[in-house]
């Protein structure tokens, strides 16, 4: 029944977040970055950010290769066979971010669990690993080891995360905020974890649409608040079924990446100095670029 | 090795193939470990079921690819859903019996780091992290670990247990409350290891044609338990060759 | 009654539907609070928000059903999900604004009990037990009860509290834990009442037109609180009867 | 790649179901009950079971009105306006069944921490009411009233459930098991709870066409067991988008199952003197009472 029009510009998405704010990103690895939200947070200057992602995806790398992050709370990452998330390793050995390190299962357990408006929840693994032993000797652990009243076995309780936004790249979604992921959704709990969801969509579908689609929809309007419409926002990573990743924008990134300096230059070359993402868009390549990149209908990449 | 009509790739793929049984569910990452569970459907164990842990299940992948993350590892998938729906659901719920790891370092009890490197005294490189590697070290019924074997990989203790094999002396998992079986192989380019489960310590159980004992013991940075006899690993029969080179990896990307 | 031209459904309807805003989401069960909702839809709240308890949000119904497991109230839905969809990630989460109840029974604190009565002193009738009920009394921010005004429902303590309102003299909610808001409003066939937050005693609001304040003191079961003057209860508009007569409920099935 | 046929007939699922099983049936009130299931259990004449369920439906009635049932852990439940859940009702005010009575979200959250392997998971409900009091009192009690060691907020920490068996109906199925459930899945959780997982499906599907239905795909393979073949096998309830529920027929058990006498007789001659599920469809009106049922593909009921 609702018609609620949420669209806004990314620019109006962004400015809504505070200096200091705790953000989560829809990026794993090469896959389903919200690149679009990354520039336009490093744009706007954000300073002070907390990020947690169960993954970390290029997204976040961008985010402290420009310096707005003061905490990183993953489960590890990489961007696969492109290299490893060159910014943030050389954030944590410098010790220029303040890092959570956990395993995959235990972040999303985390994210699941503050879904859920629940303030801890146990998990089974990190047991004798010096992820636990890192975690538990912070000035405030967010994790304790501890037993189940029932069954008697050893558990650790895992604090856990409700972001104040989540930015979440999706493959479509309508003006009202239901949002359509296709394939794995690492994010999912992610976004329903947060505070205030911000759904940037590669396509917006007529909400008239939306119940014939109704199976493919992950994100529900009433959880939504904002949602901005931005083609190929994930660029150069890859949205399953409408486009692949840039190999060579990717190799470029890597390559850029390897010293601080040329991070700094590529961040001036291909985020600050484009005033917006259709500029960025238009300077890796514009159209014929995106051509190229469209995904095979059956195939999906 | 000239003599053999076979690569060490080959070999550890058949090795890690001749692991797995069918029926199976099988958490894998890219690489040898999936040519592997391939190379297993492709023979003995048609209904493997294989899992990446960011929420695909039972792919037929067809194109090389550059990562997990990369839809073409997500090819025919069967089943699409989240960290929750694999690492939670399949493998928390105890429902995985083997898990593919690699890792920077492992240790005599099986022990993995995959986070960490220090370069002096107060400086280090920090890498990967665990993603879902420590989930499925602390939770799959069996570990099966594929890396090079090379002393500064193979080391007596880790720099950082991102994900724990057996920990300590005496197999310490129960006493840390994992419920997974731990590390029950390690596949590398020269040999196969188990483990003693008494002690937690490696132990070798085969070697490459045309390997040499002490090139292992060499290129191994703690003492390997090793009965009198180490017996030779099987070679890749001319099928799993045939598979692996015109069906499973025609390119020679992986292997 | 006679006087007036709506009924006492009509009545409750649109007293149901004032308290709802634009763009609350509201967990709504079948009848009553489905009307009261969609009228707000149609009137001051197009973005309400309509979650049906066991998976179903945002659905447009155009037939009239035989419960919330009736598809006939998932049409035009435009997300499904479980129990923990609704329930977990948007009540528990703190993001439902208001959840409809009715019960057997509700008490002077507003608990609620939908799970047994005594029929003597060692036997009892068994009924729905909670559903959602206890879980939407518990955590939504505010909770409407919609019922008919009876002495029987009515009463000075609940013999069963299934779904805490605020539970004993002097509102103990926060002390047990609660983190919704508790009921806001009772909306029966004769009245509208509210709660003193201080004490958690329920106190009457407004009294619907035709009906005397010594009929509700009589069909209640215990003291109500009061002011010195109980205005009535806001008759629906020429609006809110069209729509209804005319779109909501054309066949008169629910109200 | 896998190609396992797992498809059994419903008398060999149910065969391998031992007395004292605790089971999870996929029904809520009258919607996508597990009725052919229910039927076989009970003309196998299985004893003592345990069943659970978030909310009751007419198959756990079926299988309490035959005796067949020791203990019911439910969230309370009707058959919407058709009427209350006579025979649970009756069991438990005859006290001839133990009863645990929990709400809708906590079952959800405890098969939901079932299906993670999780012992125990916190939930923030069911404080102050008499439905923890109640629990509480149990000889082993499954809830224990508890604070969150991060936030010391209360916190009721709820026993996780795994049952030994789920039989859940499904609109379609392939032969490996991936299951297709469409509209509202109250039973998910449960089904990926239980060790074993049967999955009767109204249609089998052939395996090379559930990639392009995989966004439906609710249960993976990997976890089923069983898979039967079973169409109409939700009746009298409905099966979103493919029948309606029968309305005549529920009419009928509900005014059956009021008294023993009448819900014996209603056993009699639908269930132990039909030998199979067919011969049931074809006593309640066979072909033309289904095709009358059939969903609008619209509407889809």
């Amino acid at each position: 029944m609702t018609g609620l029009n949420k669209i806004k510009s990314i620019s109006e998405a962004v400015a809504i977040v505070p200096d200091g704010a705790h953000l989560a990103l829809s990026g794993f690895t090469i896959a389903r970055n919200a690149t679009a939200g990354a520039h336009e947070l490093i744009r706007q200057n954000k300073k002070d950010l907390t990020l947690s992602q169960c993954i970390g995806g290029m997204d976040v790398d961008l985010l402290v290769g420009a310096g707005l992050v003061k905490r990183y709370i993953y489960g590890g990452g990489s961007l696969d066979r492109f290299g490893p998330l060159l910014n943030i390793n050389r954030a944590i050995e410098q010790a220029t971010i303040e890092v959570d390190e956990f395993s995959g299962l235990s972040m999303a357990m985390r994210f699941m669990g503050g879904s859920l408006g629940l303030p801890c929840i146990p998990i089974q693994s990190l047991l004798g690993s010096d992820l636990l032993e890192s975690l538990l000797k912070k000035e405030k652990p967010e994790v304790k080891v501890t037993e189940c009243p029932f069954s008697r076995e050893k558990m650790v309780l895992l604090k856990t995360l409700q972001p104040d936004f989540a930015f979440i790249h999706v493959q479509k979604a309508d003006c009202e905020g239901n949002a359509i992921i296709n394939g794995p959704r690492w994010d999912e709990d992610a976004a329903k974890a947060a505070d205030k969801i911000v759904i940037i969509a590669d396509e917006i579908i007529p909400t008239e649409l939306t119940p014939y689609l109704v199976e493919e929809v992950r994100i529900p309007a009433c959880r939504v608040d904002i949602v901005v419409h931005q083609p190929y926002g994930a660029h150069p990573t890859s949205l399953y079924g409408s486009y692949d990743y840039d190999y060579d924008h990717l190799t470029e990134y890597v390559a850029s990446a390897r010293t601080e300096q040329g991070m700094d230059e590529y961040l001036d070359r291909y985020v600050r100095e484009t005033g917006n993402f259709s500029a960025y868009l238009e300077k890796v390549g514009g159209l014929n670029k995106m051509i190229s990149l469209k995904a095979d209908p059956l195939k999906k990449y | 090795m000239s003599e053999h009509n076979f690569t060490m790739g080959e070999i550890m793929a058949a090795a890690g193939s001749k692991e797995l049984l069918d029926g199976q569910n099988v958490v894998v990452g890219i690489g040898l470990p999936q040519i592997a569970a391939i190379l297993a459907q492709n023979t003995h164990a048609p209904n493997l079921c294989m899992i990446n842990e960011q929420g695909v299940i039972d792919p037929s992948p067809v194109d090389p690819a550059m990562g997990m993350a990369d839809p073409r590892m997500w090819y025919k998938a069967k089943h699409f859903n989240s960290f929750i729906g694999t690492l939670g659901s399949i493998l928390h719920r105890g429902k995985v019996d083997v898990g593919f790891l690699g890792a920077l370092e492992v240790d005599q009890y099986g022990n993995l780091n995959s986070t960490l490197a220090a370069t002096s005294s107060n400086s280090f490189r920090h890498f990967t992290g665990s993603g879902g590697g420590n989930d499925i070290a602390s939770l799959a019924k069996n570990i099966i670990i594929i890396m090079r074997h090379d002393k500064r990989k193979l080391q007596a203790s880790v720099q950082f247990n991102t994900s724990p094999g057996y920990i300590g002396e005496g197999n310490l998992r129960g006493k840390v409350g994992l419920k997974g079986g731990g590390p029950s192989r390690i596949i590398t380019d020269k040999a196969v290891m188990g483990f003693d489960k008494k002690s937690g310590r490696m132990k070798l159980l085969s070697i490459h044609p045309g390997v040499e004992l002490d090139d292992i013991i060499e290129n191994t940075g703690f003492k390997l338990l090793m009965g009198s006899q180490v017996p030779e690993t099987r070679a890749p029969t001319e099928e799993e060759l045939h598979l692996l080179r015109k069906v499973i990896d025609p390119t020679g990307i992986y292997i």
